[in-house]
């Protein structure tokens, strides 16, 4: 039992990091409606960027900020040279569009910093900790802390401040957003910064897990998954969805694993995610549209 | 301008329903065909062969897959690599396991398995529609992919995974060699893109794009969704088994998972874009421009002084390059390259005028 | 040696009776038919209208466009002795109606039955909106010729064929229509391998005197756009070596080609002005004409044509040079011998 | 189709539809007999559009009962209406866009089919001559509608008022019982409005199609009709002759009147 609890809860915090990559994504799908498979890339970007400063002798802050500038730069190009001229096209163009997008930012992140595996070490001691005889990861919990502050961050950007208001209005109903004066590209650009930071947190985090490499950009694999459990409009959601499919993974890896062999952990997500859907077409938080004709 | 087509007139519904109803469009097909199935064969060296002309089939082919469950039933799909890896596997398992079964119908059952397959995965479309979906596909694309590594009874228990594929016998004839191979491929291609136009100009193809275009407009006159959709899986699973047989058997060799991972997936869905969605012709356009474009690139690079690129930059300048041309081609050419080739076409007809 | 129109069918029927007479697109297809068909059909016909008490000089008026079954009937009639009275369908014919008081009336459509009226029976081509019984006296082509036997061709040669009302009276007897058309045939040596298109107005004597009478006279194929809409595309599809137009209609061709150049400043503009130009140098000629000449007489369904013919007044000079440079020139024909009568209102867009 | 002794078509018992608890309709009885033009009027958002997609199944009401063509059922099933002779056309456009004129026709007849799709891929057995008849068929519909000039038009690059034909076209390719038309007319000038309402007149003498239709237009609706149901918020508040509607104070007040 206490294994049990311990391979749990070693589960959830895992799965705090692909909410984390999901975050992401919903941000950008509610603002824009467009489903962004380029977050890995800009995670991966994110992360090569920061260590890739960090080797050069960039102190952490300023390498951070430097990065983050890069990310708000990158944000700023994507709005105007794609989503602009692809406004009013049907969702599955701008998906297209997007999987172009992942391409060329994977490409021009090695293209800059070299395809190479990096280290990287936030200076959080990996040893595990014990918490009540169970083993629980301090890098695991440092994780969750970082995405648990993320994520209060964000809520109160979006429920508090003037923005936060004019990108709920966008995400309800853009016509109505745009007739009050809210402008779309603007909102567009903002968002895709906010999400372009929520990726650079994630890349440290998965960074100083995996090391910084091309396989970075495949955890936006991990988060596909979690967004359907969780619903593709709700941050909620994706938190939510994140644990299940983290803490399932984990299960399914250690009882399910020695049974029917290793590596499962790659699709044991989307079958679960599938069987949600058979469930609830709309995944758990979004609900259904009525289809008016 | 090479249009001649005054006194063309039909005279019965069969004839103005042809593929082909103008004679110059014929000609011009049955030229190509025969440039195809007997210059190249002699014009052509192994390098051509095997390095482009086979894989520009195969890929096409694979696309015509893709298009048909994407394209004209408006199915998103990312898991066509594990239907090929299907078909391949398959196919390698009916030669292995049963003695004298001919090559061209292992290929065949190999498809037949591989839409079986298809089908199952597509179960899901029937509740779930557009990036919902795309779960299911790509749950296709881990949970194939897994099952062919994990279970070593697919590969003949075999230590590396990697099978060199058993010599491409037909009725005797062996079409091992370069030109062997290319003119296998070629041979399987055209027949299947022959019937691949049939099915999308059939009632079967207006009920696919009915689908895509509408669905509740489709449900209301009378169209099964369900059948529609399953069979749309169900159809382009066999392209696409088909096609994976013929990447395994006649162009890499060897059966692997490796060949059919997720990328393949992307690969084939780029050719989709690229050469036009709800597009047979688009097909072969968008492959052949997958396959020429990083040898085109490669060979630009090779005109630079050496040293001052390497490989591996080489490759992110293609990926970058690569994503550019996809959001090019969304933005300004959602149609794709037949899109294209058909206003070429329509203007020719009407030369000089312009429409 | 014919001398009757119904006896020119009859002389192709037995001749000729395996070539194509009519083509006519209806229902996206063309369909044909032989001499042999066309003769059989026009005889059954006769004696339909025979049945409905159509005797020699009785009159058959016909308020109809251009249609392969209002053709039928006319040569049915004739076949009878009786003369025909082409009406245009898209004037206000209800002014004359009364004093031509016929026996019996086709009318196209339910407009022209209205105009029609009570008086008369009539048979009716496209029933839609029709089948409601409040106009006792309607006959459907279809089931008109139910069971009826043939009766003996009843012309005459110095019997009427045609009556126009189209401007003042005109009348026209086989035997001026035979001979202007044997004239016709002679200067513009029509054979029995003419493509002819027959388009819009029906109700003019143009079409009677140098369409209809030369195509029964030298066996040629006489052939029915879908509609007066898709007539362009239609010529193209079937490429017509015999025309016959009006100023109007020449000069409604030119501008339709006119509106879909190239536009001025293009490449292409350059290129079409640079072929078009009368030239001395061959090569020019040879280039313009593979470029642009000739696949512009195709677009305009023109690269069979043989025969243009002009009734009325000549082109204007633009479209003269325009058609000059696609090496169309179009004879104007004006036939001596019946008194001139305004040709080119009733002709409008016959091409 | 519908059994001959029964001369009423089509009968709604006491439908109800809610959206999330929101009331669309409510209550809704009324019949249309065989044969006949019945216009469905009312304001906007007095659940017309809704009362067709229950008739044919888009929408599934939560009580009463629709008793069409002598079966009486719960509720209607998109398929099992369009197999039951249920065509429809709606408020705005549904055409496949991506398709020509004529293959739109075309779709409309998927229901006769009879050769399975391999037959039809390979082009053998019943299919050629399926083909054939059912262009044929088809050809028809389009020269009755008058749009044989754009047969191998895409539907999407055409005028509004002709892409309401085609949408007509498709409905009518399929032989229909019963034809719902959602405002036919609606965004037409008048000598549109002329045509298509002699289209749809036709359509009813020539073939004997039953028609329920959706008409702002109070004028076109008086003219065309021989029944009239006036809906108000979701509920029937008048039904009867042109006449007798005309003359029903509720209607007056409610729509009629402002």
């Amino acid at each position: 039992m206490e294994f049990f609890f311990e391979v749990l809860i070693g589960g959830l915090l895992a799965g705090v990091m692909y909410a984390l990559v999901a975050i992401g994504f919903v941000l950008i799908y509610k603002a824009s409606g467009v489903f962004n498979f380029a977050q890995g890339a800009m995670v991966l970007f994110a992360a090569l960027t920061f260590v890739s400063l960090l080797e050069r002798g960039v102190p952490f802050a300023l390498a951070f900020l430097a990065t983050l500038a890069s990310m708000v730069v990158l944000a700023l190009l994507i709005e105007k040279v794609v989503l602009r001229p692809l406004v009013n096209r049907p969702p599955i163009i701008l998906f297209m569009a997007t999987l172009g997008l992942s391409y060329m930012i994977e490409g021009f992140a090695q293209f800059l910093w070299g395809a190479q595996v990096h280290g990287l070490d936030l200076g959080i001691a990996d040893e595990p900790l014990e918490i009540r005889g169970m083993l629980l990861s301090q890098f695991d919990l440092f994780a969750a802390g970082t995405a648990a502050a993320l994520v209060l961050a964000l809520s109160l950007l979006f429920n508090k401040t003037r923005v936060g208001l004019s990108l709920r209005a966008v995400a309800d109903d853009p016509l109505a957003a745009m007739a009050v004066g809210i402008l779309l590209p603007r909102i567009w650009a903002l968002v895709w910064a906010v999400a372009g930071f929520v990726g650079l947190v994630a890349g440290l985090l998965w960074g100083a897990r995996l090391g910084v490499q091309f396989s970075l950009s495949l955890v936006v694999l991990k988060a596909l998954p979690v967004l359907i459990i969780g619903g593709f409009s709700s941050i909620g959601g994706a938190i939510v969805g994140g644990l299940i499919i983290g803490a399932a993974e984990k299960i399914a890896e250690i009882y399910l694993g020695p049974i029917i062999g290793s590596g499962i952990e790659n699709w044991v997500p989307y079958v679960l995610a599938l069987l949600f859907l058979l469930v609830r077409p709309a995944g758990l938080f979004g609900e259904r549209a009525i289809e008016r004709v | 301008m090479l249009y001649q087509e005054v006194g063309q007139i039909s005279t019965s519904y069969a004839a103005e329903r042809r593929t082909f109803r103008l004679r110059q469009d014929r000609i011009a097909l049955w030229l190509l065909l025969g440039f195809a199935f007997v210059a190249v064969p002699w014009l052509g060296n192994d390098y051509w062969f095997s390095a482009i002309l086979v894989p520009l089939l195969v890929l096409s082919l694979a696309g015509l897959g893709l298009n048909l469950l994407t394209g004209y039933a408006g199915q998103l799909s990312l898991g066509s690599a594990a239907f090929m890896a299907v078909g391949a596997f398959a196919a390698y398992n009916l030669q292995l396991r049963v003695p004298g079964l001919p090559l061209l119908v292992s290929f065949a059952l190999g498809g037949v398995i591989a839409a079986l397959v298809a089908v199952f995965f597509g179960l899901p479309s029937l509740r779930i529609k557009g990036f919902y979906l795309l779960v299911a596909t790509l749950a296709a694309q881990f949970v194939v992919e897994w099952v062919l590594t994990r279970f070593s009874w697919f590969t003949n228990d075999n230590a590396s995974g990697v099978i060199t594929s058993p010599p491409l016998l037909i009725a005797g004839l062996d079409f091992s060699s370069p030109r062997g191979r290319y003119l296998l491929t070629l041979a399987v291609v055209v027949a299947l893109f022959w019937l691949g136009k049939n099915l999308v100009r059939s009632e079967l193809g207006r009920n696919w794009m009915a689908v895509r275009d509408m669905d509740t407009a489709a449900a209301v006159i009378g169209i099964r969704l369900l059948k529609a959709k399953l069979l749309a899986f169900a159809i382009s699973g066999f392209y696409l088994g088909v096609a994976g047989s013929l990447w395994a058997f006649a162009y890499l060799g060897t059966v692997e998972p490796h060949g059919f991972d997720l990328s393949r997936s992307f690969q084939v869905l780029f050719i989709i874009i690229i050469g036009g969605l709800g597009s047979v012709l688009g097909n072969v356009l968008g492959a052949a421009f997958i396959v020429l474009f990083p040898i085109l690139l490669g060979n630009l690079f090779g005109l630079l002084p050496s040293g001052l690129m390497d490989a591996g930059q080489l490759e992110n300048i293609q990926k970058m390059l690569f994503g550019a041309l996809i959001i090019t081609f969304l933005i300004k050419e959602p149609e794709g390259l037949a899109r294209l080739w058909q206003r070429f076409r329509q203007r020719a007809r009407v030369w000089p005028l312009r429409y | 040696m014919p001398h009757t129109l119904p006896q020119a069918l009859l002389h192709q029927a037995h001749t000729r009776g395996a070539a194509t007479a009519l083509r006519y697109k209806r229902l996206g297809i063309w369909h044909e038919r032989r001499w042999s068909e066309l003769a059989h059909d026009i005889g059954q016909l006769a004696g339909a209208l025979q049945q409905r008490g159509v005797g020699r000089d009785d009159d058959l008026l016909i308020l109809s466009q251009a249609r392969p079954e209002a053709l039928l009937l006319a040569l049915a009639a004739q076949w009878l002795g009786a003369s025909v009275t082409l009406l245009d369908p898209d004037r206000d014919n209800r002014a004359l109606l009364p004093q031509l008081r016929p026996r019996l009336v086709v009318a196209q459509d339910l407009e022209t039955v209205q105009q029609a009226g009570e008086g008369a029976a009539v048979v009716y081509l496209d029933g839609r909106g029709l089948n409601q019984p409040q106009h006792t006296r309607l006959i459907a082509y279809a089931d008109l010729c139910v069971g009826a036997a043939t009766p003996a061709c009843a012309a005459h040669s110095n019997d009427l064929a045609f009556v126009f009302h189209a401007g003042p009276p005109l009348q026209l007897t086989h035997a001026q229509l035979l001979a202007g058309a044997r004239t016709l045939i002679a200067r513009e040596h029509l054979g029995s391998d003419e493509e002819a298109l027959a388009a819009r107005v029906f109700a003019a004597s143009g079409q009677a005197r140098y369409l209809l009478t030369p195509w029964l006279l030298a066996g040629f194929c006489l052939n029915f756009p879908e509609a007066l809409s898709t007539r362009d595309t239609d010529r193209r599809e079937l490429g017509p070596t015999l025309v016959l137009g009006t100023r109007e209609s020449y000069g409604r061709l030119e501008e339709w080609v006119r509106e879909r150049l190239p536009l001025p400043g293009t490449f292409s503009h350059r290129v079409y002005t640079w072929a078009m130009q009368p030239t001395p140098s061959p090569v020019r000629r040879w280039l313009g004409h593979w470029l642009v000449r000739r696949p512009l007489r195709d677009v305009l369904g023109m690269s069979r044509l043989r025969a243009p013919l002009l009734v009325g007044p000549a082109l204007s000079p633009h479209s003269a040079a325009f058609f000059a440079a696609l090496g169309i020139r179009p004879g104007n024909w004006q036939e001596p011998s019946t008194r001139h009568e305004p040709v080119a209102p009733l002709l409008s867009q016959t091409v | 189709m519908h059994a001959p002794t029964e001369t009423v078509l089509l009968r709604l018992d006491d439908i109800s539809l809610s959206f999330k608890g929101i009331k669309a309709i409510t209550s809704i009885s009324f019949e249309v007999k065989a044969g006949d033009i019945c216009g469905l009027i009312g304001p906007n958002g007095a659940g017309k559009s809704s009362l067709l997609n229950v008739i044919n199944g888009v929408y599934q009401p939560q009580s009463g009962s629709i008793r069409y063509a002598g079966q009486t059922r719960r509720r209607m099933r998109a398929h099992q209406a369009a197999e039951g002779g249920i065509a429809r056309t709606f408020q705005n456009i549904a055409l496949f866009k991506g398709m020509s004129v004529l293959d739109n026709v075309l779709t409309g007849r998927n229901l006769k089919r009879r050769s399975s799709w391999l037959e039809q891929m390979l082009r053998l057995g019943r299919a050629p001559r399926e083909d054939d008849a059912h262009r044929l068929h088809a050809e028809q519909v389009i020269a009755f509608l008058q749009i044989h000039p754009w047969r191998h038009v895409l539907v999407g690059t055409l005028p509004y008022g002709l892409q309401k034909r085609v949408e007509l076209a498709r409905a009518l390719a399929s032989e229909p019982t019963l034809l719902l038309l959602d405002e036919p007319m609606a965004g037409m000038n008048a000598e549109e409005k002329a045509q298509m309402s002699q289209f749809i007149r036709d359509i009813n003498r020539e073939y004997g199609t039953t028609v329920v239709l959706i008409e702002h237009d109070i004028g076109v609706v008086m003219g065309l009709c021989d029944h009239v149901v006036v809906l108000d918020y979701g509920r029937k508040i008048g039904d009867g002759t042109p006449q007798q509607v005309r003359a029903n104070p509720e209607v007056i007040a409610a729509y009629l009147g402002s």
